[in-house]
Formats: structure tokens, C-alpha cells, sequence
């Protein structure tokens, strides 16, 4: 039913914006490439590095969830430039918003490897303070980070003119706020009310989508006729559309995006097109719903081979460099493992603690009843016999 | 001490509230210049501003979603819902991220979002003005829930709501917003997720909340017409449950009629018969009793005295238990 | 903090059409105008009466409210021309999904008023069978019914679907479905996902938004900075902003989409702006949030007062017809009246016959018990004695 | 008869069902190529097309409010939610809509909408996969629940639920998918609102459902080993729930267990034991016991099976009982 043609489209006329050439070159973007005029090799460096060893990461991340040391991992590889281009511009100001897929993201911001892995080991839902490097939680529920990345960024406006009314001379570069989400979750309703609000209260905010083609299995022609930066002309504020696979199309998106926002112009959408090269999780199989020949086609794309070209052709870096890369990020790769290893489950006492901020009679009695009860069972192998998990999964 | 219907008292609280905290802000549909449909926040936009007091856009998952993130950045958002069946397209919000934030995080954000929700029937609207949805909530660990049934505790619990560092959603008795009380301002009143018993006696307990409240009371002093000694129960908070003052009253009565306004199937009156009966097992001398509304979807108003349980319902289930 | 001023809000560039101008004289619109070229005289007659007829039913609404006589009236005075205009051109084939202010267009599909009456004078949540008319029951959770009518709407596509497969010749005119929502209601996420559904399955709908500039005590600018028609382009669908006092550019709008509807196009999403002339109910006090003045600008602009003047000016219809159709709507509001004054209330117990189709174990068990319990309380009048209501409201 | 797993024995049941009746469409995220994130719909879009099997967009608010649109149409929709916490964003249209329509419509609108949830944990996820929400839903009339535990119910209750003219929510045991069991394609089993004794005892009753019994079976067969007869009720529906055949049992045994994912604060565990308390007074030896989990968020994987009641809990209620 959901077909792929519509008799009654009308297609968006936004232009889609590239800097980068799928052969690595530099194509003139009028509107965004002053942008990135000043990006000196020494960045794109890091750029590069930040990319591949996200992939690595990434790469390790799998081959622990098969070796049964992760509960699940959720692949990134594709949409390295999407993510790290659009976080590599922000403050340590700005507060992060990630969904479930932003690992590139996380370590840009600060965020150590290992300490996002806890969350896939299955030991918390969390893993790591959100205060230290102003980078949220994951979300599992999709869309439910981006009405809290608006009424942040609501909240920073308000702290803004609490300043300026206690006379405080204003900050030069006001805060901003980045909630990331996917094509999938686009179609939520909290998206939209989301958009609403931001648009109302002139939110400090950028919405910025991964159009990684495919919410599972289902294609983004299921969610929407037009790219979905077009849906920001509807609330009234701007939407771009750039190549998601283009690391300095997407930084330079971003600065733009970022200087209205600061600006006091109120929420920006950016739409990377962009595509999730690996499965949707490691408990997903992609050959079941998708072409073998589609996913070459975004190879030849590939964001990380097209900086390594943009590196050598544009700038004459050398395989040593590369080489270099790799050999510490298979050492990034290698402590993460080591790290991860290492990790021990929590002791599900400490739960009890945790459900509330507040001291709460009904916890305090469950924790009570629960540690009288283990002490029925020592030891614990004991416990074990009696186990019946597994006999149905 | 001061007289004041209920909606006033809460209006003064969330006023004192937003007084002594700058971080407290009130969020909602029509509660700036009109003062909520029940005028309950009425005076508090021109009083502390249209940035403190935010005449939201219409969405309520957009509301709650919105505070939650204000939360995070310091704020303590106060959030009007209309009207309780009005409250489900923010139950995700509620449920799985407002609930659920403090243990993700293990403990390192605290979003101490309060949710203010006009609620219960017998006001003679139309449908979904009048649910009683509590049951709902409280079935999800990480929210508390209050009920205060009169002017004194709806001064006070909004302020102990906003001033706890946990989600607080706060079950405003409607159809009591113009009932009066005495408010003393000076003095606070203690734990508010403390039951209280409201009137002593030693022959059955009634425990009730907000609404009914009025109604448990009204049957104890008809059962005293009969002889009866009938102790009654205001349980003001709903998620935690005092079940220590239950149980002891219970303990000393040995029968228990629970009132709620909500459908008996699934509402907290199986909750507090269980777990008082598993307490007090031997000093029961009848079945926990409780009186709710039908099974079915809240009926127009030209019924709805016959479905919301009603002095007389409560009398029937004294005069139950006593059989036993 | 929702302030109309917005540093960063990208205008729409939407047109807004009007065929009837302010002083009822016919403005060309030269996408639309062709609509309504064939328009008699005895139709527009049509439509006034239809326009009028309601306003006076509206009337004794409020007033059968004032007297005690209704639970709640909301009223509809100054959409008339935004209701009458988007409802007669349907087919009695197409359904119609109300929110709950459409009373002109419920007395336009044949509803009789005292039919509507019956949820307002609390008596039942419902008022009539919404196969007769085609006409789905008013839905009071805001934007609710919206998906209702997307996913009826892929209904008909599919059994348009299944005739063809099974080689029955297809319909003249495929059936449309109307969904009404107000600006307010736009916000809610339903809506959203309702857009993304239609567009995805190119169901035959028209969403039709009467903004009335308010959502209660909210003004339209805390909703949107833009026109709501603006939103259609972001799901890939026409949005049209269409004068909606303006009941020839009404009719014509709604025909122009309902021709795309039936041709297979999909939906189609139209904003006539109008303006709530009362108060949002009988319970509302619309001096508290809003400026006579404003009032007073848009009574200038009254749809039924410039019906009447192209009617006078344009066709020669002189004062006896509207002295006529005045008298006939006196008498609909008497019958109407005395209709609701005969209603009696249902009995309680009916209601456990409502609530499932099917025998339900509980529903008998408290039916039984209710019946057992009413057994004790004969005659009815001991029962008043003990009740509390009113003691706080 | 034939060996199928739950999984399989839902997708022959709804095959049937799609095969019988050609207004009998699926609806849900990943359910048409990718047969669902469990298979549970494979190769169901290849066989019945895909204007029968909807790969809907992803918003769960959406594929609930068309499935009643498409119900009203005639048709008889099958709503697939991905994953138990994945249910909240429906959760305005299940409860303010769905459950109502045919009240508010005074019984002119039917609409025969099934929404299958896989439910609870213990299957090594992460936050929101692992949820019990039944409680939430049994509370509101006009919806049915139904939660199979075997292979012949999965096949039969799937059939049922559709041909059903009330809502009825299925909840599927996900951790018992792979479960293995007869199911009887040819005579079908009666009744799904009713309680199964699916073991006889004398000196105790248990009852549970869905991913639990199971459990509940192996701690009857662990309290034979005691010397102890118990008998165990798989409870199958949950709106309405059969208490005859509870009480039924419990006036015979005189003890009552109830077993269940949910966390045991609000949970429906609650309901049974007020109800079964009421109705068998002066037959209960002990206070029914609930067994649930605990009033704390879901528990990351690694310990969240001291988070759901497990054997030794139930085993430990039972003596508790019978320390009575
Ligand atoms: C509310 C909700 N519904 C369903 C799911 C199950 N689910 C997890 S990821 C996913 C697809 C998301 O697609 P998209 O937003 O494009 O993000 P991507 O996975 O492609 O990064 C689905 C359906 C969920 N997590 N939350
Ligand atoms: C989900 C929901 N939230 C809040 C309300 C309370 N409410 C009833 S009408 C209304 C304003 C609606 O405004 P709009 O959609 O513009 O329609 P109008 O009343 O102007 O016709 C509100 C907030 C409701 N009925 N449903
Ligand atoms: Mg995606
Ligand atoms: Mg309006």
C-alpha cells in the first residue's frame, strides 16, 4: 500500500547541500561554503581520526555482542561524517541530545568508549553523567529526547534573560542545544510538538536528523514524500538538506545552524542524508529487507573514504598518517575491549537507591524484603539450580 | 490561619512557591491570562510574568516533555493537565521518561517535575472531564502521587510537591476546588506521603482520598446515627501508600471499606485490600471492602451519580462488612 | 515567552485565497475561482439558509445552556461559511469525522439539531448513528479523531482496491473523507502522525482546519508563526490558506480538493481562516484574554453579513427572502427546543449494556449487583436525601 | 495436531484468520519483509500482499488511531506494538478512544481492533523491551486482555481476538516465543475469558499467566517434592478475569498465590486477591500472597532476574502460605 510513487506529491524545492564530491573534491556551495573556509588541514586531520576510530569502535562493539559480552550493539558505520561533523562545531556549552546510535557523537564530546559500552553490557540504562561533558543519555524510546532538548534549550533562554535582567553582561557565545534523531522516529508525534514549541519559544535549539535511509526495515519512503528539512517551512524556521556523508557539508551546515541559533533566531533543522551501512542492531538480519545493490551504491559514498581522498588528493597526506590512524585506533579499540571486560555487574540492591531522589516507604520496605529474602540463599550457586531462564527464549 | 476554598489555597501555594524559588515556573493550556479554566493560577502570570507562568502550545506531550528538559537544566516546571482524561497523550512522557529518569541515570539527574491534574467527575460535563486515572500512575515506579482531599493540604502539598526532588503528579479534587478550609500558612504540616486519620473510631476504618473524602466522613457520621464508631482515613498519598496507618487502624477496627471514585476493577482499592489483608489477615473480621465506580467508560452526566460510588454505596458496604 | 515576534521565522509564501472580498463582491482567484462559476443564485440562497439556520440553533444553544437545560454549549458563530462551505460539497458517500464545534456542518449532512443536542444536554457521550449521515460522533479529546479518519479513508482505498481486483467497474466518484480540527488541536502529535500516514498511503482525506485564531484564552500565534496550510508541503501534499468567512472560496477550495481526493491524489490539507465570534463555551470567559476591538475587527468581516450583501448586491434578493429564512430558523430553534425539553434522561443500567459488544463476565456481575443494589432504594426520592453533590462545585 | 512454537502458532493463527476473513489486515513497524522483529509475522506480506500486511510508519499513535478508522470501515486490523514499553505513545488513542467508541457511540460503532504487545522480560534487553504494563489497560473498560501462555492459546486467541467485536489486547509472552507445544488446528478450545486449572491440587492454588506459568507449574512440581499439592490456574484472560473458576479453586485449597512480571505495587495481582479475599472470606487458611516484582524501574539485564519473581520467589510464597 505505502507505494513509492505518489500521483499527488508536490516535491520539495530545497537544493541539497555538498562541499565535499563523492570523489573527495571540493564542490562550491554558495551558501555554506564560507563556512568552512578556515578548516586547516591539522582539523580535517582530526576529523578523520574521530571518524575512524568511531568505525573502530564500532567495529569492536559488534565482535563483543557476538562474543556474548555485549547484550546488543547498535552499528554506526556509514554515518560517521553525519555525526561527528555536526558535533565537532559545538561548545562544551552546549548540552548534547543523543538517540540510541550517536556513538561518534559521544566520543567527540569527551565521552570515553568504554563508558558508553556499559549501557550495551547490559549493567545500567545510563553509564555515564550527563553533566560531564553535557551529553545526555540515550533514549530508547524514539523521539522522547527531543521535547527535553527543547525545553532545555527553552531553559537556557530563560537563564539568558535572568542574566540580562540581574544585569549580568550578556555571554558571547549563548549556549545551544543538538537533539539528534533518526528518519524512523521523524514520525512521532513528540517530533512534531516538539518543533511546535520550539518554534514558539524561539528554543536555542537544532534538530538535526540522520536520514540513514531505513528505520529498520522499513525504507524512508514509508515516512515521508519529501526530505524532511522541508517540514521545518511548516513551523516557520529554516531546514536544511545536506549531504550526510560529506564531513565538511555537514560542519559547515552546522556552523550555519549553530551562529542563527546563538543569534537568537530561534530553532534550525538540518537534515543529513546519510546511510546505516551495517545492520539496524546485531540482533537484525538486512538481507531480509534490503538489496545487496543499494547498500554498494552507498559504499562507493562512504564518508570515510571520501575524507581519506579529500586528505591525499587535496592536502598530500601520506599513508603514514593513515597508517598511524589505524594503529591507535585498534588500540582505542583494544583498551575499550579491555575495559569492557573488566566491567562487573551491579548489585541489584543498589536499585533500590535509585528509582527515587527521595527517601520512598515502599522501596525502603521491597529493599528490606529483598535482603532478608537473599539470605535464604547463600550461596549463590544455589540459587542457580532453580533458574528457569532460558527453557522458553 | 486563613479561609480559602480550595483552588485558592492552591493558587497561594504555587504563588509562594514561585516566590521563594525563581526556578519555579508554571506550564500549560489557558493557565496565563484566563487563570486555568478553573482559575486556579489566576493573577499568576501578571504577578511573576509570562516567562514564569507559560501559556503553552497544545500538546501535552509537548508540555511534560518540555519540563522534563527544563527540569534537567534547573528549573521545577509545574504542569497543568485541563482535565484528567486529558492527561493520556503525555503518558508516554510520563511513563517511560519523566518516571524513569532518575534510576537511567542511576541517580545523577533528578527531574523534579510536578504534574497538576484536575481530576474526578460529578461535575456534570462531557465525556473525558471526569476520570479518575490514578491507578494508572501509580503503577509506575519513580512517579509519586498525591490526593489532597481539602484547603490545608492543597496549600502545602503543592508546595512539597514542587519543593521534591522526584516527579510529583498532584490529583486535584475537582469537584471540592470551591469546598473551604482553613489554611494555616505558617505551620507545614509534616510528611505528606503520610496518611491521616481524620476522624478516630473503632468499629471499621474507611479510607478514601480527595473527593470522597467529604463523602467517607458523611457516612461515618451517618453510621454513628446507628451506633456505628467508624474511624476514616484521608490517604492523601496515593504512590507511596502509607499502609502503616492503614494496617494499625485496620489492626484495631478489623474492617476496611475503601472509596474511590475510579472503576473498582484494576483501581487502588485492590492494591490497599491486599496488601492490608496480607497485614492484618488475623484481625480482619470481614473482607476488605471497596466501593468504585462500574466497569464502564465514565456515562453521560445526566448518570453519573448512579456510577460514582456515593454516601449511600458507602453506607451499603458498612453495613457489608458489619454483616460479616 | 511566546512572543509574535520571531527573529529566525522564515515566512510562507503561501497565497491565500478569496473569492467573496470583505464587502461581498466576487474577488477573482484564478486557481479557484473556476469552482464555483456555476453556482446558482438558489444555491447561494442554499447556503445562507443552511449559514443562518445554524447561527440561530447556535443561539438557542447557549441560551437552553443558560437556562439549565444543557450541560455545556459551545458555540460556532462566525464559522458558519467555513463549515457550510467545506460540507456541501460533498457526497453523502463521504464521511465525516467532526471534532466537536461543527455544528453547521453536522445540520448540513441532514443531522437534525436536537440530534446534536443530546451529548450537550449530557445524556449521552454519542447523539446519533453515525452511518446514517455519514457522519462520525463529535471526538472531545482534541486532534483524536483525526487518524480515525485517515485510517477510513485507507479503508476506502482498499475496497476500492478489492473491487478492481475482483473486476467490479469502478465508482464515478470515489469516496473522500473530511477531518476537522481547529488550531489549537494542530499541535497535538496525532495530527502529525495522521499527515504522515495519509501522505504514506495517499488515503483519500481533506484535513480541514477552521482556524478560528484561538485555542480557548491561546492566540493562534502561540501554535504557529505560519500559516497551518504551510505544513501540507512538509508531508509532500497541496495545503491550501483559503479566506474562510469567505463561503464561496470555501466551497471552491474544498471542491478543487476534493477532485484531487477522487482522482487518487491523496490528501489535501486546507486552513480557513475564520474567527470564533463567542466564547469558547457557555463555561468561557473570552473578556479575560482577548480585546473587543479584535472582536469588532473580524464582526466587520462576519460570513453570513457578506453572503447576505452579495446576495443582495450581486443577485437582487430582496429583504423578503431573508425576512423568510429568518422565520424558518425561529421555527427550527423552537422545534429543536421543545425537542430537548421532551428528551428524557436514560436509565442508568443501560449502560452496562454499552460499554463491550460482546458478553463481558464483570459487566453482568455488576449489572446484577447494581440491580440488587437499586432494589433498596425505592422511591427514588430517599435516594436525594443522602446526596452529596454540590456540596463543593 | 502439531508441534509449533508460540511464535509459529500465532502466525498460523493469524494466517487463518487473514485466510477466513479477507478484512483481517496487519499493521505494525517491520512486521511485512522483515516478518517483525520476532518473525512472529513472517512471510505473511508475500503471501497476503502488502495492502494486507502494512509496514506502517513509525509512529505507534498513528497505527492504533487508523486501525480504528479501519475498523469503523469494516475491516478487522491487527496492530502489532514492536515492544511492550513501545505502547505508551498509543496510549491516548487505546484508552480514550478505542476502549470507548462503542459506549460513546451507545453501541451504533463497533470496532474490532486486536493490538498483540510481546511483553515482559528476562530476555537480556535494554531499558523499555522488558515491560509488564497489563495492569494499565485491564483498568480501562470497553478494552479486552488476553495473555496466552502456550502454543494452542497463541494459535487460538489470535483467531479469537479478531473475531472478537470488543478491542482486545494480546499480550504475548516474548521470553516464551520459542516455547514449543501442541496446538489442535480443528476443535477450538472454547471460551478465552476463562481461567484454566491446568493442574489439580488440593492444599494450594497458584495462579499465573503468560511468560509464568511455567514457572508456576515447576513450583507445583518443586512443592509435590515437599509433599505439598498444589494446583495452579493459568488465568489466560485478563479483562475480564474468570474469578469463579479462582474462587472456585481457592474455596477448595483454601490458599492463593498470585504470580506475576509486573511489579507488584498496582499490579493486577492487587484485584485478584482483593476480589478472591471477598468472594472466599471464610475459606482462606492465609492472606492471598503476590509474588511480582518490585516498585523500581526495569532492572539493566545483567541482574534483572532478581528484579522478576523467578521460582524460589514463588516457591518461598507458597511456604509463607502455609506458614499460616
Ligand atoms: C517509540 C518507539 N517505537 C518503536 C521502537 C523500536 N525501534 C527501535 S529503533 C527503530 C527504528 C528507528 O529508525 P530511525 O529513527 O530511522 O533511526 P535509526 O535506527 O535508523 O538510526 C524502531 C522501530 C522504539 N525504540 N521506540
Ligand atoms: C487533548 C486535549 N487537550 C486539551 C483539551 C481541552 N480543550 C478543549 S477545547 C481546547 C481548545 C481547542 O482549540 P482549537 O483546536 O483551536 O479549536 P476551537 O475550540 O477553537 O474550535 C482545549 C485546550 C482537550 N479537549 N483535549
Ligand atoms: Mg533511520
Ligand atoms: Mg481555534
Amino acid at each position: 500500500m505505502a507505494s513509492r510513487t505518489h500521483a499527488g506529491a508536490v516535491p520539495s524545492t530545497l537544493p541539497r547541500h555538498q562541499i565535499l564530491d563523492e570523489q573527495g573534491a571540493i564542490a562550491d556551495d554558495p551558501l555554506l561554503s564560507p563556512y568552512v573556509a578556515d578548516v586547516t588541514v591539522e582539523q580535517l586531520q582530526h576529523l578523520y581520526r574521530s571518524m575512524t576510530a568511531a568505525r573502530r569502535v564500532d567495529e569492536e562493539g559488534t565482535s563483543l555482542q557476538r562474543q556474548g559480552q555485549l547484550v546488543l550493539w547498535v552499528p554506526l558505520r556509514g554515518q560517521e561524517a553525519a555525526q561527528v561533523g555536526s558535533v565537532w562545531p559545538t561548545l562544551p556549552t552546549d548540552r548534547i541530545f543523543p538517540s540510541y546510535r550517536e556513538h561518534a557523537v559521544a566520543f567527540e564530546r569527551g565521552l570515553a568508549p568504554s563508558d558508553l559500552m556499559r549501557l550495551f553490557r547490559g549493567i545500567t540504562a545510563g553509564g555515564w553523567d550527563p553533566e560531564e561533558h553535557n551529553l545526555n543519555l540515550y533514549t530508547m524510546v524514539l523521539a522522547s529526547q527531543v521535547p527535553h532538548a527543547v525545553g532545555y534549550a527553552m531553559g537556557t533562554a530563560l537563564d539568558r534573560k535572568a542574566a540580562q535582567d540581574a544585569g549580568t553582561p550578556p555571554e558571547t557565545d549563548p549556549e545551544a542545544v543538538i537533539a539528534y534523531f533518526g528518519d524512523g522516529a521523524s514520525t512521532e508525534g513528540e517530533i512534531h510538538e516538539s518543533m511546535v514549541f520550539a518554534a514558539s519559544y524561539d528554543a536555542p535549539v537544532l534538530f538535526f536528523i540522520q536520514n540513514n535511509q531505513w528505520a529498520i526495515s522499513v525504507p524512508f519512503a514509508t515516512q515521508s514524500r519529501v526530505p524532511l528539512a522541508t517540514r521545518a517551512a511548516g513551523y516557520g524556521f529554516e531546514g536544511l538538506r545536506v549531504d550526510g556523508n560529506d564531513i565538511l557539508g555537514v560542519v559547515a551546515a552546522t556552523r550555519y545552524a549553530l551562529e542563527k541559533i546563538r543569534a537568537g533566531e530561534g530553532p534550525v533543522l538540518i537534515e543529513a542524508e546519510t546511510y546505516r551501512m551495517g545492520a539496524h542492531t546485531t540482533a537484525d538480519d538486512p538481507t531480509k529487507y534490503r538489496e545487496r545493490d543499494e547498500e554498494e551504491q552507498w559504499g562507493h559514498l562512504d564518508p570515510v573514504d571520501r575524507l581519506r581522498a579529500h586528505l591525499r588528493d587535496a592536502h598530500g597526506v601520506e599513508d603514514e598518517f593513515f597508517e598511524t590512524v589505524a594503529r591507535e585506533n585498534d588500540e582505542i579499540a583494544q583498551r575499550m575491549r579491555a575495559d569492557v571486560l573488566a566491567m562487573t555487574p551491579p548489585r541489584f540492591e543498589d536499585s533500590f537507591a535509585k528509582a527515587y531522589a527521595e527517601q520512598h516507604s515502599l522501596v525502603d520496605a521491597e529493599r528490606a524484603e529483598y535482603l532478608d529474602y537473599q539470605v535464604g540463599f547463600a550461596p549463590q550457586d544455589e540459587m542457580d539450580t532453580h533458574d528457569t531462564r532460558g527453557a522458553g527464549a | 490561619m486563613t479561609q480559602l476554598t480550595v483552588a485558592k489555597a492552591i493558587n497561594a501555594g504555587l504563588a509562594r512557591a514561585m516566590e521563594e524559588n525563581p526556578k519555579v515556573m508554571l506550564m500549560g493550556e489557558d493557565i496565563g491570562s484566563l487563570g486555568g479554566v478553573y482559575r486556579v493560577t489566576e493573577g499568576l502570570k501578571s504577578r511573576f510574568g509570562a516567562h514564569r507562568v507559560l501559556d503553552t502550545p497544545l500538546g501535552e506531550a509537548g508540555i511534560v516533555g518540555t519540563a522534563v528538559g527544563l527540569a534537567e537544566r534547573g528549573y521545577r516546571p509545574v504542569c497543568e493537565i485541563q482535565f484528567d482524561g486529558f492527561t493520556f497523550p503525555a503518558f508516554n512522557q510520563i511513563t517511560t521518561q519523566l518516571a524513569k529518569i532518575h534510576a537511567r541515570s542511576d541517580g545523577q539527574l533528578t527531574v523534579p517535575v510536578t504534574i497538576r491534574i484536575p481530576y474526578g467527575g460529578v461535575i456534570g460535563s462531557v465525556e473525558h472531564h471526569s476520570e479518575s486515572p490514578e491507578a494508572l500512575f501509580a503503577h509506575t515506579a519513580g512517579l509519586r502521587l498525591l490526593a489532597p482531599s481539602n484547603a490545608q493540604d492543597a496549600y502545602w502539598m503543592s508546595q512539597q510537591a514542587i519543593a521534591c526532588d522526584d516527579p510529583v503528579i498532584i490529583f486535584e479534587p475537582k469537584r471540592r476546588y470551591w469546598l473551604k478550609g482553613e489554611v494555616d500558612e505558617k505551620t507545614s504540616p509534616g510528611d505528606p506521603f503520610k496518611a491521616s486519620v481524620i476522624r478516630e473510631g473503632e468499629e471499621a476504618t474507611i479510607v478514601a482520598w480527595g473527593p470522597l473524602v467529604p463523602v467517607a466522613l458523611a457516612a461515618a457520621e451517618a453510621a454513628r446515627e446507628d451506633g456505628r464508631n467508624v474511624e476514616v482515613i484521608d490517604l492523601r498519598s496515593l504512590s507511596p501508600i502509607d499502609f502503616d496507618t492503614v494496617t494499625a487502624s485496620v489492626r484495631k477496627t478489623g474492617r476496611l471499606v475503601i472509596a474511590h471514585e475510579a472503576p473498582t476493577f484494576g483501581g487502588l482499592g485492590g492494591e490497599i485490600a491486599a496488601r492490608v489483608t496480607e497485614r492484618a489477615f488475623y484481625s480482619l473480621e470481614a473482607p476488605v471492602l471497596r466501593v468504585g465506580a462500574y466497569h464502564l467508560p465514565y456515562p453521560p452526566a445526566a448518570v453519573e451519580e448512579n456510577y460514582v460510588p456515593d454516601l449511600d454505596r458507602v453506607l451499603e458496604a458498612l453495613d457489608r462488612s458489619f454483616a460479616y
